[in-house]
């Protein structure tokens, strides 16, 4: 899962406990199409698929939502969903993916700048230059400093929970803590008020990838209000904020010097979204479903409840109302290889076979919103294809994981496997499935909040874990390296790599693929470097998740977007009859 | 069982001797947490037992005689004065200082069923002293049964429960416990007054009877002035804290000195219906007074048919009144013959 | 009178300081960090340090506990530099997830949980009172029976199930009211009550089983006593008995519960705002555990106690009204 | 003419208990007029025999799922349909020969078997918070009413702070904090650490209206110290109160378990506890309300039966309701 799903597990969290249950498994994992190779054909709705045609101007769009949203601040925002409704509604960033149902919403095109960026220096320096005609919403014009100086905020310790990526890339990035103690980072110029250079420690191929996140969107400098911000952000996108009563309702209206000819992804349909935080996730679904009056214009955000499945896959009309991208994100079952017994390959690869994906795939809500995963990399990062190098059938196959056990010398294994609370019922389908390979398995549950803490002291970590990896934006280089380089592997607070897995040939590896320039080829070496590893079995590549969304009935233009998790694309969706459902 | 006091003080010392006792309580917290004024409920009191006597205390309730009572077994602490008990001063003892003395000491109350536990057997509650003092349980026991038998119960009903038994039956197990120390004084607060009438002969005899067997003294407190006069060797009159008249029951009873006593005295009804037509009456004027805010000078004063003005600034002391040794707090003493 | 006021004021304020300090150093004690939280996942060690700094909690737990306390009465700043804030009186702290003063938080979100309590309550004490004493004044009749027998059910009912069942009938399958959401009452009054009916509802039933119980008890009780069998005696109309001297004596102990559970509920009824999703102080609470939002924890927290103190003495005070034997 | 009005089966009944050994001889054991009381009494009767039965069934909550054929943590594919979100295969949540309750949604774990170790743990964890603030509540209150002054006062306060406690709110708050801990001891404390003042008050009321009786002044006469006082004279006579009011906390505490498990702060979800059950079948209710009723309705019948039985208990053993 990536750096994004950890914001999203704190987001969980909450839901959690507001809904009682394990809603949060539901954002780690990944976007499994209907193409998955074990089931014949999900009955979930198809990837790529659109609901309702094409929408209306006007009117009210509605979002059902349990929660409110961690911080809207652009510096501060990476949980996915808000993500999403940020930076398609409040802000725009220099980059953003397109709004394309299917495979095709992973690419990037421009956004505030006019091209995807120009590198120089062997991709150590970017640069990018704003459109004309660019204005926020009090119509002051967007100037590249303002850029620049929420990339700055993003450093600021006042200013948490955003991504990091820009203290990772940046120069000077290490000893810099923001703009509000009147330091500024010389690592970023902005030689007029059009263009805006960014100066990174290392080539960074796909940094036009990286400038899609909220990071990278302008607040000018005279609109920082510190820690408040985030409840009014200043907005340079097609809509600006009229109320927001935390936690109970956020009022968007038109941004009315938004310019349209500026922005060629968004198209601001609604007249109005009105966000109703609070209400209970089945209620939510439950009045989409049943979408009276004012909830015929309703959408759900962050996801329908699993439970709600039974409920509308029975219902034809209802089922056609159901979105379920693929999230993009790949959970696995994580070896230990720095000890005992998995530290021996064999071992290791016994587990591959003993695993039953397809009860994982039940345990988490069955086909419909779920695929078997059969490697490392997501189809989002694969071109779209599955990749299944192994060939392992997706229920397993425990007698071959024996003889495997036996040749390896290893049998009468007990071993610990920890968990967060909400991947109990997963912990115990794999419990079962070792179980009948001759694997004792104990499973320790730990509070969602403490699970990082817990599985990330690498000194005591267990022999297993469950966890998962999203690539930020698709490129390989957002995931393998973050799951198996040796190099990434901290005593403490230790996360991605699980596995500790420290292979010197995959890291020369990582190194010679982030250094090319040509980014399609790199997704080529990584693709292969994916095979490789299913082979070495650092980790049991267990399923990809899907997104279930409802929406009411005179919701169109709804699709999941593979760029934002399988989140229903806020740029493009709209009302059928903008005249129905006021309320 | 009948060990009297071999070890005992010669007899011309009393067994137990109080000098100026006093209890003040703190007056009541009003709601608003002003303490009210201390209340002097013992003010002052003096007198004698010798081994074997009884002493009658007598007097209105309210007037200190109770809080007397369990000054001298310590279940009150007093706030000044002492309390000899066959030589040593106990009164300022600590309870565990004072843990052997209790054999000799031992106290009968007045409501015979709320002074059993109720959930404890008979048995149980005639050996707890014994207990208490280390005996074993079955010496405890068997020391019970006599018990039983010596104050005119069946041993066999050691196993009730008190609801068991009647009042009078009830008081009679009260009685054995506080014999089964084999104790030298017993204070008896209100013993009978409980009881119905007829029943307080039978616990009076035995009383009596007991004493005679086993040597005892006792401070018998009651208000009912007849019962007194039949077990008394000596009676004292209590009003307001203070003791007023003390002396032989003969002299008190035969030519009260204190108006106060005479005043109670005329109060008896007389056994002889003739006496009893023609008897004068003394009526007491109004309530006593609040021991909180006594009057000045004799506290009898308000009510005193004789009072005069000496009585209203000068408060009394206790001196001899008349020819024998009974002593009177009153400016104005009736002196017989006088 | 002032004095006694004065005196409980005092003490109220006592409990209060006792409440605040005890609930302080047990969120402090506890292993749970909300710089980590705050910080993200991907926080190094420094960047920890710098969390920790700019949210005050790298001051020993004293210091913390001195300033929370400083700013109750006097507000305090937050942060440093230009992102600093004022937080004014009375200062319950600052949210870390929402970015607002606590007080603020609290008191946009009381007035739901106020309208939630007080209209459950004044439905349970119609029903529960109503019930209690028609049973008390039929004791052993079948109407009695039947009360009391329905509400041991009823107070055996868990609330999750009462609400779910309300919503499962009433809205879902008849279709008569909407989902519970909360409307302004000086906005739209019927908005605000037609809304509330369910979360009502499902409160007053389990409260009024309880009461209903409670009140039986107590009036056959009082009508047990001497004085009621003397106003009897005089010749009064029973009607008069029943209503003068039998329920002001009856009602007094349920004066004290009903102080203390209408306390705990303005406060917030945790399960009930979660079932009904409506956005009270109690979900506030609930949002703010899953978060490890500290202040708004112990703001709640504070808040709730506040409420339970300052009932108990209110329902003190009233007993003198009620209870003419009782004097200041 | 005696004063003593207290009903006599009350005096003797705890009193038996105390001295079994000398007890033999008195005719009609006290504790025995309790159980006829009770027993004549319809609703105390099924109070008794649900609770009978309930805390057989968690008791024996091991052999009696095996005879059922499943553990409670054991998954059976067959019996849910993954294409319909993992809901059970057949009527009324998949009630039949081989899952006698029917079974979980998704994981097809058997609910018969669940259901009774999740009455274990419901039952054990309000047993032994009853247990705990008994205890804590009677030292409490019998301290603070016999002592009485500084000890009064200082217990009095902790049980005016105590009792000022938002203690729902605090409680949750505390188990959302505690990480890795035992959360069965953990909850247990919790709930005793706010309940104790409860039953202090009511022993402590009776306390002081007992210390003034006589036969604690005559065993203070005799030379009784403290402790005999308290433990022989005091304690027998407070148990009557003690024992109703004991029997009436069990149901909350079965009641305050659940409703933090319900909350998701309660017992931890490998262990089924009756609220957590609840928790996770909520999202059900519609679709497979047999899951949703099952762990509902033995929540329900064992609140309501120790609730019929305490109020018997009280009736018999403290008429006056042990107010304070």
């Amino acid at each position: 899962m990536t750096r994004r799903t950890h914001a999203a597990l704190a987001a969980a969290l909450a839901a959690t406990l507001t809904l009682g249950l394990g809603a949060c498994k539901n954002d780690k994992s990944d976007s499994g199409g209907d193409a998955a190779p074990s089931s014949t054909k999900g009955p979930g709705a198809e990837s790529g698929s659109v609901v309702g045609g094409t929408p209306a101007k006007g009117g009210t769009l509605t979002v059902l939502t349990n929660q409110d949203f961690a911080h809207l601040d652009p510096a501060r925002n990476w949980v996915v969903p808000h993500m999403d409704f940020g930076t398609r509604l409040l802000y725009r960033t220099l980059t953003t993916f397109k709004a394309e149902p299917g495979a095709a919403g992973s690419e990037i095109v421009p956004d505030l700048a006019t091209d995807l960026g120009k590198s120089s220096e062997g991709g150590k320096v970017w640069t990018f230059t704003l459109k004309d005609g660019l204005k926020y919403e009090d119509g002051s014009p967007i100037k590249s400093a303002d850029i620049k100086y929420n990339v700055e905020r993003s450093f600021s310790p006042d200013l948490t929970g955003g991504p990091d990526y820009a203290q990772q890339y940046l120069a000077g990035g290490e000893s810099y803590k923001g703009p509000l103690t009147g330091e500024h980072l010389a690592s970023i110029e902005t030689p007029d008020e059009k263009t805006i250079v960014f100066h990174l420690k290392r080539p960074v191929a796909e940094f036009s990838d990286t400038v899609t996140l909220p990071t990278f969107s302008p607040v000018p400098q005279s609109q920082e209000k510190g820690t408040q911000y985030d409840s009014r952000p200043f907005s340079s996108g097609p809509y600006k904020i009229e109320a927001y009563d935390r936690g109970k309702q956020l009022v968007l209206v038109r941004n009315t010097n938004w310019d349209p000819a500026t922005d060629t992804v968004r198209k601001a349909y609604p007249d109005k979204v009105v966000v109703t935080q609070g209400i209970k996730g089945g209620q939510a679904d439950d009045r989409i479903i049943a979408s009276d009056g004012a909830d015929a214009n309703a959408i759900n955000m962050p996801w329908m409840q699993h439970e709600t499945v039974a409920k509308v896959l029975p219902k034809a009309d209802v089922k056609s109302r159901m979105v379920a991208e693929r999230t993009g994100c790949t959970d696995m079952l994580y070896l230990n290889t720095a000890k005992a017994p998995f530290d021996d390959p064999k071992v290791r690869e016994a587990m591959m076979w003993a695993v039953d994906r397809e009860a994982q795939v039940t345990a988490f809500g069955g086909p419909a919103v779920t695929d078997v995963a059969t490697s490392f990399l997501p189809p989002s990062l694969t071109g779209g294809a599955t990749s299944d190098p192994l060939k392992i059938p997706a229920a397993g196959d425990p007698e071959k994981a024996k003889a495997l056990l036996k040749e390896a010398g290893r049998t009468d294994l007990k071993v610990a496997l920890t968990v967060s609370l909400g991947d109990k019922t997963r912990a115990e389908a794999i419990q079962q499935s070792l179980a009948k390979a001759g694997v004792q398995v104990t499973v320790n549950t730990t509070d969602p909040s403490a699970f990082a803490d817990t599985v990330g002291d690498i000194k005591n970590a267990p022999e297993l874990t469950i966890n998962g990896w999203c690539p930020d934006y698709p490129s390989g280089a957002t995931f393998l390296p973050f799951l198996f380089d040796g190099r990434t592997i901290k005593e403490k607070g230790n996360q991605g790599n699980y596995s500790q897995f420290r292979d010197q040939a995959t890291m020369d590896r990582m190194d010679q693929i982030a250094a090319m320039t040509d980014v399609a080829e790199a997704n080529k070496a990584w693709q292969q470097l994916d095979q490789d590893l299913m082979k070495k079995a650092p980790a049991v590549p267990l399923m990809w998740q899907r997104r279930p969304l409802l929406v009411g009935t005179n919701v169109a233009g709804a699709f999941g977007n593979s760029g934002y998790a399988g989140m229903i694309d806020l740029a493009v969706v709209g009302l059928k009859d903008p005249a129905k459902g006021k309320g | 069982m009948t060990e009297p006091s071999l070890t005992g003080p010669p007899t011309n010392e009393p067994l137990l001797s109080v000098r100026d006792l006093v209890k003040t309580f703190p007056g009541r917290r009003s709601r608003t947490g002003r303490p009210g004024a201390p209340v002097r409920a013992v003010d002052g009191v003096s007198f004698d037992v010798g081994a074997g006597e009884t002493l009658g205390l007598v007097g209105e309730s309210g007037c200190g005689k109770s809080t007397t009572g369990r000054m001298i077994v310590r279940l009150l602490d007093p706030t000044s004065g002492t309390v000899t008990f066959d030589g040593t001063e106990i009164g300022g003892l600590s309870q565990a200082r004072l843990r052997p003395h209790r054999r000799d000491l031992q106290m009968v109350f007045q409501d015979p069923y709320s002074s059993l536990n109720p959930r404890q057997t008979v048995s149980r509650i005639i050996s707890e002293p014994l207990l208490v003092q280390g005996e074993s349980a079955t010496a405890a026991r068997k020391r019970a049964a006599e018990l039983m038998e010596l104050v005119g119960l069946i041993p066999e009903h050691l196993d009730r429960y008190p609801h068991e038994f009647s009042g009078g039956q009830a008081q009679r197990i009260g009685i054995a416990r506080a014999l089964a120390t084999s104790p030298r004084l017993v204070i008896a607060d209100e013993p009978v007054s409980a009881l119905d009438v007829s029943i307080q002969a039978q616990v009076v005899n035995l009383m009596e009877r007991l004493q005679q067997e086993l040597g005892l003294a006792y401070v018998f407190i009651a208000h009912d002035l007849s019962v007194v006069k039949r077990v008394c060797d000596r009676v004292a009159v209590m009003y307001l804290g203070r003791i007023v008249e003390i002396g032989d029951k003969a002299e008190v009873y035969g030519s009260p000195a204190h108006p106060y006593t005479r005043a109670l005295l005329s109060a008896v009804p007389l056994p002889d219906p003739e006496a009893e037509r023609t008897r004068e009456r003394i009526v007491l004027l109004g309530d006593p007074p609040s021991p909180a805010d006594p009057p000045p000078g004799c506290s009898f004063h308000p009510r005193c048919p004789k009072a005069q003005d000496l009585c209203r600034t000068e408060r009394p002391l206790l001196r001899i009144a008349g020819p024998g040794t009974r002593e009177a707090a009153c400016h104005f003493p009736e002196v017989p013959g006088s | 009178m002032i004095l006694y006021l004065g005196r409980r004021l005092l003490g109220v304020a006592g409990i209060l300081l006792a409440i605040c300090a005890i609930t302080f150093t047990i969120f402090y004690l506890l292993p749970n960090d909300p710089a980590a939280a705050a910080c993200g996942k991907t926080c190094s060690p420094e960047r920890l340090a710098d969390v920790k700094a700019a949210m005050g909690l790298d001051k020993p737990v004293w210091d913390q506990f001195l300033a929370y306390l400083g700013g109750i009465f006097a507000g305090r700043d937050y942060g440093s530099g230009p992102s600093a804030v004022h937080c004014g009186f009375p200062c319950l702290g600052y949210s870390y997830e929402y970015g607002l003063p606590v007080w603020d938080l609290l008191t946009d979100r009381l007035p739901v949980s106020v309208s939630l309590a007080l209209g459950a309550a004044a439905l349970w004490l119609v029903l529960g009172l109503g019930a209690g004493v028609t049973s008390a004044l039929r004791k052993g009749r079948p109407l009695d029976r039947t009360l009391m027998v329905v509400s041991v059910g009823t107070a055996s009912l868990p609330v999750y199930f009462t609400s779910i069942m309300l919503i499962w009938g009433v809205v879902r399958t008849a279709g008569l009211l909407p989902y519970p959401a909360y409307h302004q009452f000086t906005e739209n009054p019927f908005a605000w009550a037609s809304n509330l009916l369910l979360p009502w509802t499902a409160l007053a039933l389990l409260y009024a089983a309880m009461y209903a119980r409670q009140s039986r008890n107590s009036m056959i009780e009082a009508m047990s006593e001497p004085y009621i069998r003397t106003a009897r005696a005089k010749g009064l109309p029973a009607r008069t008995v029943t209503v003068k001297h039998g329920l002001r004596a009856g009602m007094t102990p349920i004066l004290t519960i009903f102080g203390m559970d209408l306390g705990g509920l303005l406060a917030g009824a945790v399960i009930t705002e979660s079932i009904f999703g409506l956005p009270g102080v109690g979900r506030l609470f609930y949002d703010g555990l899953g978060r490890s939002d500290q202040p708004v924890i112990l703001g709640v927290t504070l808040l709730a106690a506040f409420f339970i103190v300052a009932a108990n003495l209110l329902v003190d005070l009233l007993y003198a009204f009620v209870d003419p034997r009782v004097r200041y | 003419m005696s004063t003593t009005t207290e009903p006599s089966a009350v005096a003797d009944a705890p009193a038996a208990g105390a001295k079994a050994g000398v007890e033999a001889g008195a005719g009609r054991g006290p504790w025995r007029l309790v159980w006829d009381q009770l027993w004549a009494k319809g609703s105390a009767r099924f109070g008794l025999i649900t609770v009978g039965v309930l805390l057989l069934a968690a008791a024996l909550a091991g052999p009696l799922s095996s005879l059922g054929g499943w553990t409670p943590e054991e998954f059976d594919k067959r019996a849910v349909d993954a294409y319909l979100g993992g809901l059970p295969r057949g009527d009324f949540g998949g009630i039949s020969a081989r899952h006698w309750l029917g079974v979980e949604p998704i994981t097809g774990r058997d609910l018969f078997a669940r259901v009774l170790h999740g009455g274990q743990v419901s039952l054990l964890i309000a047993f032994t918070a009853t247990a705990v603030v008994v205890v804590a509540g009677t030292l409490a209150g019998i301290a603070a009413g016999y002592f009485g002054g500084r000890t009064d006062t200082l217990l009095s306060r902790l049980m005016d702070l105590t009792m000022s406690f938002p203690s729902l709110i605090f409680m949750i708050a505390m188990m959302s904090v505690a990480k890795d801990v035992n959360r069965i001891l953990l909850i247990t404390l919790v709930i005793g650490l706010f309940t104790w003042p409860g039953i202090a008050r009511v022993v402590r009321g009776q306390t002081l209206s007992l210390k003034h009786r006589e036969y604690v002044e005559a065993a203070k006469v005799g030379g009784a110290r403290s402790w005999r006082i308290l433990t022989r004279e005091i304690l027998p006579n407070v148990s009557g109160p003690i024992i109703a009011y004991t029997t009436l906390l069990i149901p909350g505490m079965i009641a305050t378990e659940a409703a933090l498990s319900y909350l998701g702060v309660g017992v931890r979800p490998p262990t089924p506890s009756w609220g957590q059950m609840i928790a996770e079948s909520i999202v059900h209710y519609e679709t497979d309300p047999t899951y949703f009723l099952i762990p509902t309705a033995f929540l329900f019948l064992a609140v309501l039966a120790f609730t019929l039985l305490g109020d018997a208990l009280r009736d018999i053993l403290d008429p006056r309701g042990g107010r304070s």
